[in-house]
């Protein structure tokens, strides 16, 4: 075990899959000499034989097609996207081509590709800087949509997804990079994709949340638990496939939840979370499902007043929380 | 050029024209009875090849068959036939059936895909293919492996973003890669005027740093010549071609349309003057190289197989339903 | 009144508002000469100047690029693109462009744009010519999303979209245009976006649904009553922005929900309706919150057998009903 | 060339000269002044326009500043200025405070958008403004009016499929527009050669079936007057041109980035003898037209503006926290 940056276990998780399979590389906007904008790829480019990673132009529809075809040609690639923001110039490519390539083919063409993307808001980068995106990828029957909030889990999936014959969507958020730190396994490990886990026991509400916010659950549970409210926090860690069984024992056994999500409300993933305990949880609920999330708002402005006051974080999750204690 | 010396300048020998020829006419059959079959009721959609015939089948025929890929579109039949695909395999994909390996029956007809066949998979949204393609081509090259790629598509496709970004892309990294265009002067009902003030194609190569060349696509002569070099160039480190080739479409865009209500008989009647198979048999007869007796004897055993491989097919099962739900994702 | 199919209802809304502004203008691929793939703009060119009816390149994000900028210079554009499924290479123009004008610029510029597709399986049109997309875009702050059931309602609701000053996505199931009929206003009507409507009322199940899942639904209903159950359906018309309040009216009357449609379930509009409930329906409810949705498969494959059993229909949803009444 | 027809041949009088060189000095003292805001800490960030205030500025002087419409991107602060932007409101966006006309503090700083000005917003995505840009057009040759739109973006950015979605529709319809590309051979840190095999991007127009020009970006003079004709080609009917200017990038990227990860100081250093402001005033000078004094003020008077305007902004209130809620719709 050692401590390690979110950003660290990304990295380590990349170089030691390139050294591990010939077949995986990198492909995207700034990332060889220059390292990437947020430096998740620095270092890469001198370790590894011409090719392996690849400065993109900047085209993104172009970027994927051209990954999805290598992958349909024996290759691994792993696709940055430099901001999950300018993931939707590519939308095409990945949900009517990368999604439903095995399925079309009838199992004959499998598309094992991962586009990473740093996500989230906080960081002052203003309405194309800053969006969550994963709920347009969590609805596509196809993909897998992985959301990490700690480096071991990060690094984990990582591995995870490269070696996944499906194409999968690996979120980080930008925030998480240099101030989330934590313990890593040594040597290679894995964290399996669909499994969620349960970060902290609790008894009287569930906290259901994933990536960046998890930190807030956990914050938030702290502060109620000095109020005698005991919260068990569920970080989904993949948002599809989502662990409903993880999901329906949490509610069983507190019958009272919120989900929380820095992503806009309506239509994120908290109403699929929301609606799978509407039905098969609804004889363990004791209150109204709970949803902490951004507001309907394209995205957070640039101006940090602005910003501030639409960041869903733990307040916004200890004042649900009360209202459902007291229910 | 005296017609003999125009076979030897292509490269080709006489087996070869007979081994084009066959194909083109086979292309036809299958389009042809597709489409009456559609008209029957007995398949739901088609969508002709009718008039590029050479276009595919020349260019298909300068790849290596075994090694190469090819990234096609939906009247792409004659290359499919070229690369390997039978008009059995040809004929379960147009009812749908389960053994159909292009995708058991979940595509539509002519959305072709045959891993082992190096034909990579294509879905309904025109002009993704061609970054694909590149990937495919870049894939190979990372490998140090020789194979060429060769996308097929329309000039209307030639509109998306993804052409595009896909050119760009293969023109960077000097990818084995032909661009295979199908200027048949219609997106369905718009013409070519309303799609792009140029109206070949090929001029836009230069912009990628490749060459492009336009070629008589009722000409499978100066097609395979014209690819032939371009996949040279490919497998050799030289990097992509964008090869235009000026075709016809005889028939309705696909099963659904009716071409009557934006184009004149007159215009199909001139059109059919370009027809490739009268045009490259007359040239076969001129030469020797076929005579009437074989002609009608290759045209009799062509649709014989079509008509067999029509009657296994409609007789071949259906997946079953409860399949529909599998496979969605890789294990 | 008078009765009207589906297609004819669009038809008219297009022209009448064609003619009562030179800002309207349509744009999309082959909806000249050839009046559209499904003839819902067969006739119109011959009627107007030229330039108010443009065959597109095959280009949808420059098709929508070109009428947002119309749209920010004077015009009210109405897009078609062929069939839903090929939205998606618009996507990056519609959702970080569209959407979001009037809230970056402050109010500045406004883009009065409707988009048209078709959509919905059932007419063997395989995995790219038979999606539901709307979820996609219910999740977007600054476009509404209209889906219509009826003729009454897609001319009143077109028209209300074509005046309306945001980006309205109008999606119009491709099997209605012909087959589904139905009485229409006389004159210059409008029918507002954001308003569901009670199509059949009922006392013990509360049907939710929009577009043509409404008349499986009403066909379900019908079905029902013959047993003793009495379904209300509920069309929600408009998915963006919802009418809770006329969804919560329901739940509260029956306390039984079944939130239908034809889209793929996880992350469809349904769960977005059943989070609303689980929330503020909570204390009305009497037992789970059903959905009636297509599996988690690519949209619905070529072959006819294959496609049946995915599509969900009056039999699934009187399935669903009758779990509900037994609860 | 003797330099004093140079300035005839160019169509500019003298005034017009001054008039350019000020808004040069202009654009490169806020630029510069944002800059160290950004070091400050007073400003979050900013993208330099520092080496391409000639292309800029000289570009946007061939418009209609009154009727013309201009689609920016990050980099076109000298066109703003010219188009009527005020140095006070281009340091309350700067800032991102309430009264910024841009956003209102909404968007990050140098994203530009007014509607009175005829500057039409642009968000971060960058290529999605082109097919806009020949929608703005569209909509003013519909209403047969006959203002004229200019979309500038960088080299980079041309490789996005939107570049060719709206160069093709603006080609069809022969629109008024003209599409500047300010090519500095760099997206952030990718050369030019990885982003194109092709380094001028001009090469594309004949694609797209107009002209494509490519002038040197550090001359006002050359680039107002290709400008000048394609503004007036535009105007009179002649549909599009696509102009590019060569031009250097003589800052990093933008604040967040360090430019000396890929590039050399070398690198730098040769580039700085581009300059366009230094050039310009050589050139004003010899000519008589400028003299040392008066440079002197000049700039003097333009640093105190950028100043105070800078002071104000700060000053000024940001929009209230609970503004941020509203908007989402047009009433
Ligand atoms: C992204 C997308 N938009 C629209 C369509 C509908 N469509 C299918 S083929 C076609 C015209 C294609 O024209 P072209 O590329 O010239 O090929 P051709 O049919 O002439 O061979 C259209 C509009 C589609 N399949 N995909
Ligand atoms: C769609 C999209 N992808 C990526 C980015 C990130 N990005 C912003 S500017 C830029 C480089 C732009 O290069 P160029 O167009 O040449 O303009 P320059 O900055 O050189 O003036 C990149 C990669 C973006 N803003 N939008
Ligand atoms: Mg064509
Ligand atoms: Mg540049």
């Amino acid at each position: 075990m050692s401590e390690k940056r979110f950003i660290d276990a990304i990295r380590d998780g990349l170089r030691e899959e390139m050294a591990a399979d010939a077949a995986v590389f990198l492909i995207g906007q700034d990332i060889g000499v220059n390292g990437g904008v947020f430096r998740v790829t620095d270092g890469l480019l001198e370790k590894f034989e011409a090719g392996r990673i690849i400065d993109s132009p900047l085209a993104e529809s172009g970027m994927v097609g051209v990954a999805i075809g290598a992958a349909m040609n024996g290759m691994r690639p792993v696709v940055e996207i430099q901001f999950a923001d300018f993931i939707f110039p590519a939308f095409n490519q990945v949900v009517s081509e990368a999604a439903r390539m095995y399925y079309r083919t009838n199992g004959d063409f499998t598309v094992p590709m991962v586009i990473r993307a740093p996500y989230g808001g906080g960081a002052r980068g203003g309405l194309y800087h800053s969006q969550s995106v994963e709920a347009y990828f969590a609805h596509v029957p196809g993909l897998k949509v992985v959301v990490p909030s700690n480096p071991h889990d990060a690094k984990g999936l990582l591995k995870s997804a490269i070696r996944d014959d499906n194409p999968v969507l690996f979120f980080e958020h930008k925030l998480a990079y240099n101030t989330v730190r934590g313990e890593i396994s040594d040597g290679d490990y894995t964290v399996p994709i669909g499994e969620a886990v349960v970060s902290r026991e609790g008894q009287h509400i569930s906290l259901i949340s994933y990536g960046l916010s998890v930190h807030h659950c956990l914050e938030a549970a702290e502060t109620l638990s000095a109020e005698g409210i005991s919260c068990e926090v569920v970080d989904l860690r993949t948002v599809r496939p989502l662990d409903t069984v993880t999901i329906l024992e949490s509610v069983k056994k507190t019958g009272r939840v919120c989900i929380v999500h820095e992503d806009n409300l309506t239509g994120g993933v908290g109403a699929e979370v929301a609606a799978i305990i509407a039905k098969d949880g609804f004889e363990f609920l004791d209150a109204p499902v709970q949803r902490v999330a951004a507001p309907d708002v394209p995205s957070f402005p640039y101006n940090p007043g602005l910003e501030d006051v639409l960041l869903p974080g733990p307040t916004d999750i200890v004042r649900a929380a009360k209202e459902l204690a007291a229910y | 050029m005296p017609i003999n010396s125009r076979l030897n300048e292509s490269g080709l020998d006489q087996k070869d024209a007979q081994s084009i020829y066959r194909y083109m006419l086979l292309a036809r059959s299958i389009s042809e009875k597709s489409w009456l079959l559609t008209r029957q009721g007995r398949v739901l959609f088609s969508m002709p090849c009718d008039g590029q015939e050479a276009a595919d089948v020349a260019s298909a025929y300068a790849l290596d068959t075994v090694t190469d890929f090819i990234v096609p579109y939906a009247r792409s039949l004659g290359a499919m036939l070229v690369k390997g695909m039978t008009t059995q395999e040809v004929m379960l994909n147009m009812f749908g059936k389960a053994a159909d390996p292009n995708s058991g029956g979940r595509q539509m007809p002519m959305h072709w895909g045959h891993k082992q066949l190096g034909i990579i998979s294509m879905g309904s949204s025109v002009g993704t293919t061609i970054p694909r393609a590149s990937g495919v081509a870049l894939a190979s090259k990372l490998r140090g492996q020789n194979a060429v790629t060769m996308v097929y598509f329309g000039e209307g496709s030639a509109s998306e973003g993804d052409f595009h970004e896909g050119l760009g892309f293969a023109g960077v990294h000097r990818l084995p890669v032909v661009f295979f265009c199908n200027n048949n002067g219609w997106a369905t009902s718009v013409p070519v005027s309303l799609q792009n003030a140029e109206p070949q194609v090929a001029k836009r190569a230069q912009g990628y740093g490749f060459p492009g060349v336009t070629v008589d696509g009722s000409d499978p002569l100066a097609i395979y010549q014209a690819v032939k070099a371009a996949v040279h160039r490919a497998r050799s480190g030289g990097g992509p071609t964008l090869v235009e080739a000026n075709t016809i479409r005889m028939m309705p865009h696909s099963s659904s349309d009716d071409h009557l209500r934006y184009r004149t008989q007159e215009d199909l009647e001139n059109e059919r003057k370009l027809d490739p198979i009268p045009l490259f048999r007359d040239f076969l007869i001129t030469t020797g190289i076929l005579d009437e007796t074989s002609d009608q004897e290759l045209q009799e055993f062509v649709d014989l197989e079509v008509e067999e491989a029509i009657e296994l097919a409609d007789a071949a099962p259906s997946a079953a339903a409860e399949t529909a739900f599998n496979g969605v994702y890789a294990p």
